[in-house]
């Protein structure tokens, strides 16, 4: 066995435990000096990407992979927690790595005036620790452990800036909400292991018979990961944690909550995948109210968003209306399983977590790049800032065309599936869609007018362009954005469809762990 | 013989510490309640302790292996009520009497001089 | 004013040694009896927050600091993962019990069925208990402190702008 | 691979070409009828080429709080997405250009690009005047966006519900007239009124009375365009020109993408493609004289707030009950 | 497999760009045919106010909340429930929890 | 009793019927319907893992995954606490 | 270094009754549990060292521990029994004259007056509220008053504490 | 199961009796104090209470948490009392 | 046998957290609130692992009598809870770090005035 | 069985306490009685046989939880403000 293989057979567990470790030692490493500190932050996060990407060729190539930790041989039942790693886990773990390569890179030189670094930088590889966690994990129960790794985490960051009464407002918003949504995910959680014995998903999903209990589970687990999620009408604490946290911070919380959304997936299609399989619940029922709630979440979030005058509070809301989008595809995919539109839908749903995350997490870089070189978020208060940050307002263009869906951007290509899919369960659905998508359009072209049109105000008349590792973050995020808006199909096939694929076969999740053993 | 004096000490214990909780309910202040609830406790506790000791030694003399390990354990509780109650129940006094709980019906109240004859 | 009176303080210095081994114990013993890292972690942090209210935030603070105890735990979090680390390394899988059963300083099997217990079984499991141990003292320990510190201040700052 | 890549070049080009002359044409026959139509003498049809000709020689002033790149970048990039819509419609009896690479969404959105580069460029011009002409023209785009759409899903849905694939795409459109497709006497009075909400949301789209209040002479002297000079002016005159033909365009061949060839049973290649072509312009200039000529004259502009209403409210409401009339089409049949 | 299909319609990018970038190619070459210079210094590059007297760069600048006034006007009723329900209240956000969950039990356990 | 609150519990209370509802609904108190991965890891704990207590089994070796994410958890709460009162430290 | 020892000794002590019956090597404790006893002990006696041995080491002394023994198995405990009984007629008939009074034991040491402290909190009728720190002056709280006490102040601890000081000036002083 | 189980037993459930008492008073106090008596008063009864259910279970090691109880209730009354005595932490 | 009141007892213990997090107005009543529901998923997670008649699954000291597996209570929902037990602590110290700053910046705990973030 | 009542008792009083947890004013009352209820919630989880997970409430619930609450009670306010 070539050191490589063995790298790649062991990749699950050293993806959580490579920044689980180097955020352990960090604390230690930043007492020889900030700037090693930072080059080790960058280096972990840069292993961790590098093992996620390794083991994504070899899950995209072979098939799901199963990691069993403390023991080689899986006994039956399954009692040791595994690792089941299949395409829409590996692909909501690029999204964040990816996310949080880039807010480690972003923050070198963004966070550099302020104190408290080293628990900033451990906190930051903890909540990568986490979402990948969440994501790559078989376990009911690790899966309620790691989210609460990366809701505390998450909330002591979004504190960050403890000066600003508002910014601990919105942690502790964050906390409250996280706390009681990770503690019904518990008692969901606790409900299954009482009745079958079992907490590995796969398991539990052979088994599940559906009684009262286990759909009590579902709405639990359902709501407490939606609101998790930001769905509306749970989504106010969204836009209050979001636009108080530091923009590097804001870039991962982006993923964090796809992280619960990945959750939401997870639970709908492979948890009880049977249940609406074999048509003892009619996917009609829940799909129809995860669509109708989808379609709030577009409107409320985009109208909220269009009055806004904080910048990014109102890229937050943009961000609720990016959800609803993902949300329309989970519900469309569930409420059409089976057809071909319902697929289209659910590629667009997952295709649409990989565009929200860049073009979101775009805009909050470059709202973090205003703040940086302006300390200002008022949009009424800014101006005339597209002479002096010539590449900051290049990026925001490229952000506001992605994230309103212009051609020929990644979002267009999500939409496009989604729009083109959704009309057939409703000619509705499609119209609010695409209603709102102009609406983002005007949304941003808004903050584009008042942040960097207009004369040249005399206070921001010194004000320079951000420094370089910013501009590396926005750059590659930017350039990602346009490549996959060139070659969308590439990408859907390749990337997108997997993903999606290993969600409606849920069978093959299950069989996978019976393969070796379990069950 | 031995079998009833474990009974009469527990009985003792549970009638102080029944003791203790009616005195805590009858008592006027914080002060009288502090005396029932500590000293009545800490005084059936030692008592049904003891008749857990006298049970698990009665045990470990018929035969049994481990209860040596039960009587000292026992023992330890004990011994950590006795020092911990009453330092507790000394710490409440001062605390209620600094949070301003004056004693009720108080003949005599040395401790309101206090501070006034440091000045 | 942040002591307290005599006696609780001379309790506390006689009582603190007694809490402390009594959760090294519980951590030792926690592959045997009930307990464990955390448990045992958890009655040594209250140990020391024993001494906390008797003596106050500043004289631990003096004593102790909170930057050294923050090494502390990242020293137990980093023996827990190394430890699990090495079960990759030695055994086959991350967080192998390599040592279970391998007659190496923790390694025995006990003894199927009711016994008295020895130490020396278990595995892992003791020094993952001894990492957990060292951390989760660490942690809540420094949780406590760094808020009662806190709070001290902002009631010293309070009383200063009042007066 | 390379010959659709030749095609394309080919293509842009000749259309490019097309388009800019007919819409100046058709620009220069519209402000001549109206002229009739208001008791003028108006002016020669040729006048649209003479004005560009004439904003080519002026000079191209940049103004102080302006950034330059934005505001110069703007007119072009409007002008090149308007082209490149070209290529996707069906003109005539030509199958579109990129038939297999684009659909009805896609135009829809290509439609925004040439509105948005006039926002962009009023915004980029900082006059208070582009600003608050620039706004309007988004808040004009969200309004007509929303019945746009029902129009285009209504048809697409009621195009699948039949058994097609690629219902997006215009050829499949143009080879399943929507006339065609209901079955009933609901379909078609549903089919009607979506006509109706097009052809009243032309107007909107191409920013002329009633619903040109981003260009207000009046009120804002010129709205988003007051900074514009010389050739960039230019470049949004051209745009719209071209524009003005897409939009009729595309309301042919949702409605009437019926040819003269095949109603009069012509077999020769030319003869078909050169017949069609003049149809064709036909059906064109009479859909811009009634969406653009007659509205224009007839009636008086509306307010912003009016203009969000009008196309939120009856618009939307009355598109909807399109929708609804084709989607119960089939269960309602005249025995 | 440039481009994406729905199985409802398509969208190749690579195409699209490629008529972008003659079409542009095109229209440069035709806005070059115009007119470049104009006198930096003079009048005419002040912006144009109908004569009136140039503001502070302050007040020139259109405010971000001013934006969109017809819109926000014309649905006022809409905004007023939204922002009532926005209360900011950490009570209200775990009562929307609780009612998402009732609402849910409710079609979930009855039906 | 405002809006709101007349709002709250009405919901409120469908909730906590279903709470109630799953509470009866629960197996009988003390008997486990289903015990098979926890018998199995009673019978193996002493033979696989050589300790006495299977709950310490359980949590250091079976699922000692979950215990590496505990005390993350708590090097969390700990580092967030302490970046919270950063700045109170200083003075 | 010596509070070092005496530390880890008694901890070592306490360690070894928590263990027993662990093993038969060394009588009911097995080697391992040694090893780790005395490891964990010197932890212990390393971090409480200062805490536990204050500059007085006068406790190391054996006949001191007895006369502690004897202390709280005789007077002690008897004083105990009767504090409960009056406390169980008091609470059974509800008859108090409660009061807060001042007592001077003249006790030097902490540890002396720490143990008359809780001498008085557990016997008849009486609860130490308050010490002066100073003077190591008690302030006790006494459930039933005698009026005889009263006359001289601060108050003769014979009437609160009957011999308890004589005791604890032997073993802690 | 030993021979005393039963008497054990009804021990037990007197000092429910206790706790119910001690409970009332938590409840009713008044003041802060009285409440931190009744919880003093009911850690103690509860670690009897727990010394009591190992003897009646036999169970030898699950006494430990009686003497965790013992010795940490101590801390938490501790930091009541300093709180209601004014104390800065 | 005694009707699930252990389960109901969860059931309640849920609801009254709910209730002091959506009804009171203190910032501390909801961080006790979520306490108390935590205490309530922890209690329900053990209960569900309890066999009637059951001894711990501690093999050190066990009486000779219990039959294994069936006379021991169910190991894992005593590990999940322990966990959930840290999980609960770390919440409950950040969650009141957060208070005591909010008390700081906003002066008040009233839910009702800490909301500068909204709309 | 005698024992079982304990599993009703308990429970109750748990329930009990922790209402009054929730409903008392006073915010430190509120302190002493979710101590209470972690207290009796350690003693419940005592009889349903896992003294592991007592002790970890024991040394959690009894000491810690208190402690943080009564520093942030000292840090911010004891009672609870009414408007």
């Amino acid at each position: 066995m070539t050191s490589i293989e063995y790298i790649i057979d062991h990749s699950p567990a050293l993806i959580i435990a490579i920044p689980l470790l180097g955020a352990f030692l960090t604390p230690l490493v930043s007492r020889l000096g900030s700037r090693i500190r930072n080059v080790f932050v960058i280096i972990v996060a840069m292993l961790t990407a590098f093992l996620v990407f390794l083991l994504a060729s070899d899950v995209f190539s072979d098939g799901i992979r199963t990691y069993i930790f403390g023991s080689q041989d899986l006994t039956t039942p399954v009692v040791r927690i595994l690792f089941e790693v299949d395409g829409i886990s590996i692909f909501m773990a690029i999204i964040s790595v990816l996310l949080s390569l880039l807010a480690a890179i972003y923050s070198w030189s963004f966070m550099k005036k302020y104190d408290g670094l080293d628990k900033y930088y451990t906190l930051l590889l903890l909540m990568t620790a986490g979402m990948l966690g969440m994501e790559l994990t078989g376990d009911m129960f690790n899966f309620f452990v790691f989210l609460e790794i990366t809701s505390i985490s998450s909330c002591a960051l979004i504190a960050f800036w403890t000066h600003k009464g508002e910014a601990v407002e919105a942690g502790f918003k964050y906390i409250v909400v996280s706390a009681v949504g990770a503690l019904f995910v518990l008692f969901a959680v606790a409900l299954l292991y009482g009745q079958y014995n079992a907490l590995n998903i796969a398991t539990l999903a052979n088994t599940i018979q559906y009684s009262f209990l286990d759909k009590i589970a579902f709405v639990l687990l359902i709501t407490a990961l939606g609101m998790k999620a930001g769905l509306v009408p749970m989504h106010m604490w969204l836009p209050d944690s979001y636009s108080q946290a530091p923009s590097s911070v804001t870039l991962i919380l982006v993923g964090a909550t796809q992280a619960s959304l990945y959750g939401v997936f997870r639970m709908c299609f492979t948890l009880y995948g049977g249940v609406f399989a074999d048509g003892i619940l009619s996917s009609m029922t829940v799909g129809w109210f995860i669509v109708v709630l989808a379609l709030v979440t577009i409107l409320i979030g985009v109208t909220m968003a269009i009055i806004q005058t904080d910048f990014k509070r109102l890229i937050a809301y943009a961000a609720v209306a990016e959800l609803g989008y993902m949300f329309l595809g989970i519900g469309v995919g569930l409420t059409a399983m089976g057809t071909s539109y319902g697929k289209t839908a659910l590629d667009g749903g997952v295709f649409h977590i990989l565009n929200d995350a860049l073009d979101v997490g775009l805009l909050f870089l470059v709202a973090g790049s205003i703040y940086y070189a302006t300390k200002e978020r008022d949009l009424d208060r800014m101006g005339g800032l597209a002479r002096n940050m010539r590449y900051t307002s290049m990026f925001f263009i490229i952000g506001l065309l992605a994230v309103a869906g212009m051609p020929p951007m990644n979002g267009f290509a999500s939409k496009l599936l989604i729009y083109e899919s959704t009309y057939q369960l409703s000619p509705i659905l499609s119209i609010i869609a695409i209603l709102s998508s102009i609406l983002l359009l005007a949304v941003f072209v808004k903050v584009f007018h008042s942040v960097f049109m207009g004369p040249e105000l005399p206070r921001f008349r010194d004000v320079q362009e951000v420094p370089r590792s910013m501009l590396l973050a926005m750059g590659i995020i930017a350039l990602i954005i346009i490549v996959i808006g060139l070659i969308p199909g590439i990408v859907v096939e390749n990337i997108v469809q997997p993903a999606a694929n290993s969600l409606v076969n849920h069978l093959d999740y299950i069989s996978h762990v019976i393969s070796i053993g379990g069950v | 013989m031995f079998d009833e004096i474990i009974y009469i000490l527990l009985g003792i214990g549970v009638f102080f510490n029944i003791l203790a909780g009616v005195g805590l309910l009858r008592f006027p202040d914080v002060y009288t309640r502090l005396h029932a609830g500590t000293k009545c406790t800490t005084f059936g506790s030692i008592f049904i302790c003891g008749s857990v000791i006298l049970v698990a030694l009665k045990m470990w003399y018929q035969g049994g292996a481990e209860e040596s390990v039960l009587a000292l354990h026992t023992a330890i509780a004990l011994i950590a009520i006795l020092i911990t109650n009453p330092t507790g129940a000394h710490a409440i006094a001062r605390a209620a009497y600094r949070s301003g709980v004056k004693p009720a019906a108080a003949v005599v109240d040395d401790l309101k001089n206090k501070g006034r004859r440091k000045k | 004013m942040s002591e307290m009176s005599k006696i609780v303080r001379t309790i506390a210095a006689i009582v603190f040694p007694f809490i402390m081994i009594y959760g090294l114990y519980v951590i030792a013993h926690g592959h045997l009896t009930p307990g464990g890292g955390f448990q045992g972690g958890a009655i040594v942090a209250s140990a020391c927050a024993l001494l906390l209210v008797a003596y106050g935030s500043m004289w631990t603070m003096r004593r102790i600091g909170e930057k050294r105890l923050s090494v502390f735990e990242s020293i137990g979090a980093f023996f827990f993962i190394a430890l699990a680390l090495l079960g990759l390394f030695f055994g086959a899988v991350f967080f192998n019990n390599f040592l279970a059963g391998s007659s190496f300083l923790f390694g025995d099997i006990p003894m199927v069925g009711s016994n008295t217990g020895d130490m020396n079984t278990g595995g892992v499991l003791p020094l993952m208990n001894f990492a957990v141990g060292i951390k989760v003292v660490a942690g809540l320990f420094v949780i406590i402190l760094v808020m009662a510190y806190a709070s001290n201040h902002m009631e010293k700052k309070r009383g200063e702008k009042q007066g | 691979m390379s010959e659709i890549v030749l095609k394309t070049i080919v293509g842009t080009i000749v259309l490019a070409l097309f388009g800019i002359i007919f819409g100046l044409l058709y620009k220069g026959i519209d402000r001549k009828l109206s002229a009739h139509m208001q008791a003028r003498v108006g002016p020669p049809i040729r006048q649209p080429f003479r004005d560009v000709m004439k904003l080519f020689t002026k000079e191209n002033v940049i103004p102080r709080h302006a950034i330059p790149w934005i505001f110069n970048l703007a007119p072009l990039a409007g002008l090149v997405a308007t082209i490149s819509i070209l290529l996707y419609i069906p003109i005539g009896g030509f199958e579109p250009i990129l038939s297999g690479s684009g659909d009805l969404i896609l135009i829809l959105y290509l439609l925004i690009v040439p509105s948005l580069a006039m926002v962009v460029g009023g915004f980029a011009s900082g006059s208070p005047y582009a600003t608050v002409g620039a706004q309007r023209e988004m808040v004009t785009m969200i309004a007509y966006e929303f019945p746009l759409a029902i129009i285009i899903v209504s048809i697409a849905w009621k195009l699948n519900q039949l058994g097609n694939v690629d219902v997006f795409a215009l050829s499949t459109i143009t080879a399943n007239p929507v006339w065609n497709t209901a079955s009933g006497p609901l379909g078609i009075i549903g089919f009607a009124i979506l006509l109706i909400v097009l052809v009243i949301v032309t107007p909107g789209e191409l920013s002329k009375i009633p619903f040109d209040a981003p260009e207000a002479e009046t009120e804002i002297a010129g709205g988003l365009l007051v900074e514009y000079s010389g050739r960039n002016l230019a470049m949004f005159y051209l745009t719209d020109g071209v524009k003005t033909v897409i939009m009729a365009s595309l309301i042919v061949v949702l409605f009437f993408p019926y040819n003269l060839s095949n109603i009069l049973g012509i077999t020769g290649v030319y003869t078909t493609y050169a017949l069609d072509l003049i149809f064709y312009l036909l059906k064109v200039f009479l859909v811009i004289l009634f969406s653009v000529t007659l509205i224009r004259v007839g009636v008086a502009r509306l307010k912003i707030d009016q203009i969000v209403y009008t196309y939120w409210i009856p618009l939307t409401l009355l598109s909807l009950v399109g929708l609804v009339f084709i989607m119960w089409d089939g269960f309602v049949t005249v025995p | 497999m440039f481009s994406i299909d729905t199985g409802s319609g398509f969208w190749n990018p690579i195409l699209w760009v490629l008529v972008i970038i003659i079409a542009f190619l095109m229209m440069y070459i035709l806005r070059s045919l115009g007119r470049k210079d104009y006198r930096k210094t003079t009048e005419q590059i002040k912006p144009f106010l109908s004569g009136n007297p140039e503001l502070e760069k302050d007040k020139m600048h259109v405010r971000g909340s001013n934006l969109y006034w017809g819109f926000r006007e014309s649905l006022k009723g809409f905004y007023n429930v939204l922002l009532k329900l926005h209360s900011g209240n950490t009570s209200d956000y775990i009562l929307w929890f609780v009612v998402i969950m009732a609402i849910f039990f409710i079609i979930i356990g009855v039906i | 009793m405002s809006r709101r609150d007349m709002f709250a519990v009405v919901f409120f209370s469908i909730v906590c019927m279903f709470f109630i509802f799953s509470a009866l609904l629960m197996h009988p108190f003390g008997s486990p319907d289903e015990t098979d991965m926890d018998d199995m890891i009673i019978k193996n704990t002493q033979r696989e893992t050589g300790a006495n207590n299977g709950v310490t089994s359980v949590v250091f070796d079976y699922r000692g995954f979950d215990t590496l994410g505990e005390a993350t958890i708590l090097f969390t709460a700990v580092a967030g606490v302490v970046l919270l009162f950063r700045r109170m430290k200083e003075t | 270094m010596i509070s070092f020892i005496i530390t880890t000794v008694i901890c070592f002590i306490t360690y070894l009754l928590l263990t027993t019956g662990s093993g038969t090597d060394v009588w009911i404790w097995s080697y391992e549990e040694i090893l780790i006893g005395i490891i964990l002990s010197l932890i212990t006696g390393f971090i409480a060292r200062n805490v536990f041995v204050k500059n007085n080491l006068r406790m190391l002394n054996p006949i001191r521990w007895l006369i502690f023994l004897v202390y709280v198995i005789g007077p002690f405990f008897v004083g105990m029994a009767k504090a409960n009984i009056d406390v169980a007629y008091r609470v059974i008939t509800g008859k108090i004259k409660p009061g807060i009074v001042r007592i001077s034991p003249n006790l030097k040491t902490d540890l002396g007056i720490t143990m008359l402290a809780n001498s008085i909190t557990l016997t008849p009728g009486t609860l130490s509220v308050d010490i002066d720190e100073d003077e190591n002056d008690l302030y006790v709280h006494w459930i039933n008053i005698k009026e005889e006490a009263l006359k001289k102040k601060p108050v003769d601890y014979k009437y609160v504490c009957n011999g308890f000081p004589k005791w604890i000036r032997r073993i802690a002083e | 199961m030993i021979e005393f189980y039963n008497t054990l037993l009804v021990v037990l459930s007197l000092l429910l009796i206790c706790i119910l008492m001690a409970i009332i008073r938590i409840i009713l106090g008044p003041t802060a104090p009285d409440r931190v008596v009744g919880l003093d008063t009911l850690n103690t009864i509860v670690v009897v209470g727990m010394v009591i259910f190992g003897a009646a279970y036999n169970l030898v090691i699950i006494v430990d948490v009686a003497i965790v109880y013992a010795l940490l209730s101590f801390v938490s009354t501790l930091f009541i009392a300093k709180y209601l005595e004014g104390g800065r932490f | 046998m005694i009707f699930n009141i252990p389960f109901i007892a969860v059931a309640a213990l849920i609801i009254i957290g709910l209730y002091a997090v959506i009804f009171r107005k203190n910032l501390i009543k909801t961080v006790i609130g979520i306490t108390i529901i935590e205490s309530g998923v922890n209690l329900f997670l053990i209960t569900l692992g309890y066999r009637e008649g059951g001894v711990p699954p501690i093999y050190t000291n066990l009486p000779e009598d219990v039959s294994i597996p069936r006379g021991m209570v169910l190991p894992v929902p005593q590990a999940l809870t322990l966990t959930s037990i840290v999980i609960g602590v770390a919440v409950l110290a950040l969650m009141l770090s957060l208070v005591i700053h909010i008390y700081r910046v906003y002066g008040t705990l009233d839910v009702r005035r800490i909301r500068r973030l909204r709309e | 069985m005698l024992l079982e009542y304990a599993h009703i008792v308990i429970p109750i009083f748990i329930v009990a306490t922790s209402i009054f947890a929730v409903l008392l004013r006073d915010l430190l009352g509120a302190a002493v009685a979710v101590a209470a209820m972690s207290l009796l919630l350690s003693l419940e989880f005592y009889i349903l046989q896992a003294p592991d997970v007592a002790i970890a409430e024991a040394g959690v619930g009894a000491c810690l939880t208190t402690a943080i609450l009564i520093i942030a009670i000292k840090a911010t306010k004891r009672m609870e403000e009414e408007i």
